[in-house]
């Protein structure tokens, strides 16, 4: 399932949602990988009070589409899950959710940082970032590997 | 006609969202930067045509939608 | 934390019990990675009905608290969190639930997979699966990388 | 004495969860094995000594717990 989400969510309370509307992971996928990342409060030593996240109606939504089924192809899945936030975000707010469900735990790991590499390096949605002195647009992500 | 679109950055700096440009035989989605923007093509710029990535030198057709945008920093 | 639990949880509801309780998180940790295990219905082409989790009192709390604590060392964590059942399990039975919580998406992957790993090579737990045709030790974990 | 305990497949086997012995000196993991089971030490078998893993050649004192268990399969 792919979502772009207008209002705050709660991650944990979607995975349940989520689990309950897939009886048949009941017993069957034993490893779930995910991966919640949250508005910070301060980025770059500054303090951030909100975010605009603007993304590219259609686009975006196909191209998570496209992360998600090449997971689903590469690894043996039983379930892949994204959501993720747009328009304005508060500090503490979720702004994306990523899940991979599988029967063994390497391929869960695997595909949940696949699908989140691709998409903190590909999928079209820009933040601009409110602060005490004015609005600036976040020029790019930071590598998601330590080396 | 090619539809332009422009996201972010890039759209506060040319002060719009999308504009409509006509088309030439074989022209590139540089050339169609140069035609919206009047400027060379950035390193820096991302490309996309019918909503999938595409290098500069990609070639549109009549119809098609063509958008430029920053580095994405979604997640 | 590091806890071990003879009845079933929700390893959902405990992540958002444990962000609750550590309300120093909101708006500082910009990712948490997390892998939850599951019991599966089926091993080895045999149907398992049910399983004993069998531990090391003591050794077990300490050998997980070390594993949680050698991560906090290796990479800026804000948190860290382990809960493994022990006693009677049943198939659909959350095992395993491990997070991690950082600043940024690598260090909360990386910490995550490390403290799942050594776990499961190390951790002193040991299955007894109950199947249809009579009870069996599991012989050892599978590894947790694909090459 | 030490205390010597022994966990899942292994305590089956021997049909007793925990038995004291008399320590020598000098005396190893790998006696205190040979002493409470009467045979070799299998390659597969893990120990550990007052609840920290240890390696067979480990000396052992007085008072101490002792423990030999399967590969583990928690997770």
């Amino acid at each position: 399932m792919i979502e772009l989400r207008a209002q705050e969510f709660d991650p944990w309370r979607e995975l349940r949602a989520f689990e309950t509307a897939h009886p048949e992971l009941h017993g069957k996928a034993g490893a779930s990988a995910v991966f919640a990342g949250t508005m910070r409060d301060f980025n770059q030593s500054d303090d951030v009070a909100a975010m605009f996240l603007e993304h590219y109606p259609g686009m975006t939504e196909k191209h998570l589409s496209a992360i998600r089924d090449s997971a689903m192809r590469r690894w043996p899945l039983q379930a892949a899950l994204v959501i993720h936030r747009i328009g304005e975000v508060r500090p503490g707010d979720t702004i994306v959710l990523v899940a991979a469900w599988s029967a063994h735990r390497a391929a869960a790991f695997d595909a949940c940082r696949f699908i989140m590499e691709d998409l903190k390096s590909k999928a079209p949605f820009w933040k601009k970032e409110r602060l005490r002195s004015g609005e600036r647009w976040v020029d790019s992500n930071t590598p998601g590997f330590s080396n | 006609m090619i539809r332009v679109k422009f996201f972010a950055s890039l759209r506060e700096q040319f002060g719009a969202a999308e504009l409509d440009l006509p088309t030439r035989p074989g022209m590139s989605v540089a050339e169609v930067w140069n035609a919206a923007a009047g400027q060379p093509l950035p390193d820096y710029v991302l490309m996309a045509r019918n909503l999938e990535y595409v290098q500069s030198d990609s070639v549109v057709e009549d119809g098609d939608e063509i958008a430029f945008f920053p580095p994405v920093t979604g997640g």
